[in-house]
């Protein structure tokens, strides 16, 4: 009876699932999403600690503990998640996602020693059992050590690390990883236990020379993958255990998640093969900023022109880009809207899609400085809309304005969508040297003649250009 | 090979549900505004931290203390996955909210 | 209640297997343009006429002769909904494709 | 074995139907699909007939004549489906989704008779069994005569009947039928039988009493909702044989036919209730179109003067209806295009998604006559070129004209998206006489200034024009 109730539990928590990331889908569904797959999951949980019997009909023991560690990692989870900053929040899920991994190696591990420790031959093991186990074993170590090694990059704590046989190695890694668990499950021989560690210890070495090479700025697409791993380790947990909430859950963010790193490499005009090969968002880029092939003369501006040119426009769109989170200049940005709207100016921000190092990155920071969402204007929307603007003033952004996109076929990011900034009468741009963006390309836009540069670090320029429009 | 299509006819419920969920998530994702990518990892990435239910049975079964430590350690370990995803997505959806 | 707690364990898998391909159907719908609205629904009710499946299984197992007649006839209707829809279906999409 | 490769050949199967009718939604890729899925469905009915075994082992029998019914049906399904006219498909689809419904009808009827030709007391029958057999014979009848009707009323065979108390009538026959058929399964007395042939009867009149009084034009809504009745009843299949393709295909089609319809009711700006009780698309059109609301004084134009004004634009836009599936006037439409394009002329067609009478009607038809794609340009894209467009002619069209759908909130079409032909220069009007169209309702647009009418039935009014042009 119970244990039929369990059962209906755990439909409506697959439910939730379901529901709750169709919900995400759509903005303004979004939040309820979360909140509806958050409920179904503390249903699942609940259920599984009052209601779970295993096959011999024991109930669960050490409930004592379970909750102590349900207490301590709701804290802990909660109050990480709430100090996070905004822009580290790509760093907080890759960390999350690695605890999960963490999670789904533990259970094996935990599987595999509660049969030895009984002096059981662990060759006796049914082999589907320990097939289960051994994949979720490889795929949660992989996804947790992967998980820490993209957090310590994100969050500056590791440096890109590639050198020449890395892609060698790593394949070669994954087929003895491979080798070594067929081995240990069919062998049947008297070191089963020792390969199955050796297995457990290759595929954490995996994980982290798997994200090593790749660079910074494409640690999104890397998470998102890693991501789905754990979402596949933890269906190998619902497979074990035969319980469909975990299978649902599992194999939703398997699924879900590799397509939606497919898509995300998309956005970027990238392939996931290059991602995981190319090396091209790290080390690469700075190699190639070096050689510059656009010529041209530069005209710089000074903070006070600045100032008069946009204090007497009647259209200002501000294109944001990578630099203006780096410098966390959004609210000193927010203030420079508000303050040319006052003076009767009209002021949008042009928002791309891959602008910043995180799909909706600068929605979610000019959010974070109270901007309306009404003047966050998609790139499909603000284009033609350049024609009739007077000044643009492109804060720490360089790629997504970049008209080789357009026009130069050999260029790395030839075919993008960018923001055609080049149509409006001036265009300002800040950055604080003639250093490539995470393409590592040249701009041709920065010689235009309509062009001006106005250099400094984002949040230092945008303060300066405040005070100098107040004084004006 | 007949071994296979056994192991097939047996799981064949379980291989129609993973067929099936591969179909929803894909579906799902297909349409999604890329703005909203990152909340939808994050959600995800909450939602896979179902597998804190695996390490609560297998906690529950414990019987020696390697296993309990190594099972608290599941316990904790998924639950900061799972709150702290649902947390942080939420916090992320909080500043796409309209405002006025 | 008891009976339908009963009732719904032991159909877990159909009733997975139910709600999935109801978020399925859904989901594929959902985006679809409005001119291909017409050759879905007839792609469609191709599908359904697996109906016929059922109406061979029953025919295979007929034992007098009123069940032959009616199984015979299941048949035939059976199928020209499979033929017929998926033929009628191929004829509409052909006039859409591309003609230079 | 072989009974675990049919399984694995009913999973086949249905990956394909899911796979044929996610293609099916993309114009590219719809043959495709449909062929998927075709060829998933033959082997699935291959495999079932060689290999199915019933739980005792037994193989089918009767293969002679299993194969003689698939021949013959087959033959039967491939002529009727390759005569049938273009403009008549939805009555075929209709038709064939009657045939359907009689199949799974048919099935359950014979499951029942297979029972009690034993001798054996049909109260014995598991009740479970009993309830999926009487569900899919009631849904299997009243979408066989449903579909029936809805195919005469298409043909023109049946006209509209309504009378006072129909809604009551088909509520309380509901009501009925439910009843019985659950005394049927529980009541366990000497009369089960004739209850469940008692049923039989009352949902086959209930189909016919449902559909009859609905409007000819929302046939393509009953036909979508009835395709997916069928899928329900060949979902009842699925589960009493515990045949997983017949269940998934059954309920795909019964979730996706749901949708669809409620979608295909949207776009024509409509209620799935509305089109169900509300009766509007049939009596209650000719009865509004009598009270004229709208005044003023309409200008007519000969042929002869519309020619002069086609052949020196630069740019024409036909905008096909209705009154051009009617008129079978597709064919002369193609060559007034290609003679005025020899002439130099830039002309397009505009698609509105719900002119005519099945969605897509207009493009089915205008592909039929050899026009190319290219050539048809959806509602949204069109819109904004009428206002550089020299002449609009109007073939037949009428309320996806009505600017009342955007100006007149009492309107029963206002909110419709409309093509906004008002934005042209010259707008030129064919049909017959001043009748209202499908809506029942006056259009202001035929009394425009810009408007000139050109009365006629389609086909002779644009032969005429063609003449017309030649001889210019
Ligand atoms: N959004 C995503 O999901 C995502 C993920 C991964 C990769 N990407 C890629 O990232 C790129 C995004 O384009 P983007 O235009 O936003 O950025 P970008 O092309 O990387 O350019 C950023 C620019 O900001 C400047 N900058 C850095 N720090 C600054 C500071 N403190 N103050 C002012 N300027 C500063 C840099 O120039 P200086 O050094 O001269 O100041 C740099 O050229 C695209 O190529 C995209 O494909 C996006
Ligand atoms: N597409 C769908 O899926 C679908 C399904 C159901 C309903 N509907 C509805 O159908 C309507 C479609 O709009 P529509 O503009 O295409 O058609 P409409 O509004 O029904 O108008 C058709 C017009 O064609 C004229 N006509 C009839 N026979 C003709 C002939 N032989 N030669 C020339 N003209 C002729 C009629 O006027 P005369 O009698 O004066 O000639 C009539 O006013 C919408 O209201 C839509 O909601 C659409």
């Amino acid at each position: 009876m119970q244990q039929n109730f369990l059962q209906v539990i755990y439909l409506i928590g697959s439910i939730t699932f379901i529901a709750g990331l169709k919900y995400l889908g759509n903005a303004k569904t979004a939040r309820k999403g979360n909140i509806i797959a958050a409920i179904g999951m503390t249903l699942a949980i609940l259920g599984t600690i009052f209601l779970y019997e295993n096959s011999e009909g024991i109930r669960l023991q050490n409930l004592g503990l379970i909750f102590g560690g349900l207490i301590l990692g709701s804290l802990l989870g909660y109050i990480a998640a709430k100090r996070v900053q905004m822009t580290a929040m790509p760093e907080m899920v890759s960390l999350f996602n690695g605890m999960g991994g963490a999670c789904a190696m533990l259970i094996s591990l935990i599987e595999i020693q509660h049969f030895t420790s009984h002096g059981i031959d662990i060759n006796s093991m049914p082999k589907g059992e320990f097939l289960i186990i051994i994949i979720g074993m490889i795929i949660g170590s992989v996804s947790f050590a992967g998980s820490i090694i993209a957090w310590g990059k994100l969050s500056g704590k590791i440096n890109d690390k590639s050198f020449g046989l890395q892609q060698m190695i790593n394949i070669g890694l994954l087929i003895v990883i491979f080798g070594l668990a067929i081995l240990a499950i069919v062998s049947g021989g008297e070191y089963t236990t020792q390969m199955f560690y050796g297995v457990l210890v290759l595929s954490l070495l995996y994980g982290i020379l798997f994200v090593l090479p790749i660079g910074g700025a494409d640690m999104p697409v890397v998470i998102s993958l890693l991501n789905s791993f754990t979402g596949v380790a933890a269906a190998c947990g619902g497979f074990l255990y035969d319980n469909k909430v975990m299978l649902v859950g599992g194999i939703l963010v398997g699924s879900a998640g590799t397509l939606l790193t497919m898509v995300m490499c998309k956005a970027m005009n990238r392939s996931l093969i290059n991602v995981l090969i190319g090396n091209f968002g790290g080390g690469a880029a700075s190699a190639a900023a070096g050689s510059s092939s656009v010529q041209g003369t530069i005209k710089e501006i000074k903070a006070s022109d600045v100032a008069i040119l946009m204090k007497y426009a009647k259209k200002v769109v501000i294109v944001p880009g990578y630099g203006l989170a780096v410098a966390q200049a959004q609210h000193v940005c927010h203030e420079l809207e508000t303050l040319l709207e006052s003076e009767g100016v009209d002021v949008k921000y042009a928002i791309h899609p891959v602008a910043g190092r995180m799909p909706g990155h600068m929605n979610v920071l000019l959010a974070e400085s109270n901007v309306s969402y009404d003047k966050l204007i998609e790139m499909e929307e603000i284009n033609p809309e350049f024609a009739t603007t007077d000044v643009v003033l492109v804060v720490g952004a360089n790629d997504v304005v970049n008209p080789a996109a357009k026009s130069d076929p050999t260029s790395p990011i030839y075919g993008m969508p960018i923001l055609e900034v080049e149509n409006a009468v001036n265009v300002i741009v800040n950055k604080r040297s003639m250093k490539a963006g995470y393409a590592g390309i040249e701009n041709e836009l920065f010689y235009k003649p309509k062009t001006s540069m106005f250099f400094g670090d984002a949040k230092k320029a945008l303060t300066e250009l405040v005070s100098e429009i107040k004084s004006l | 090979m007949e071994n296979l299509l056994q192991f097939i006819k047996d799981n064949m419920d379980m291989i129609y549900l993973i067929v099936l969920m591969i179909f929803v998530g894909i579906e799902l994702i297909s349409h999604v505004p890329s703005v909203l990518h990152t909340p939808l990892m994050s959600g995800a990435n909450a939602i896979h931290g179902v597998v804190v239910i695996g390490s609560i049975i297998v906690m529950g079964q414990a019987e020696n203390n390697i296993s309990l430590i190594l099972g608290f350690l599941a316990v904790v370990l998924g639950t900061i996955n799972v709150v702290g995803g649902f947390v942080v997505t939420d916090r992320m959806l909080e500043m796409f909210k309209k405002k006025k």
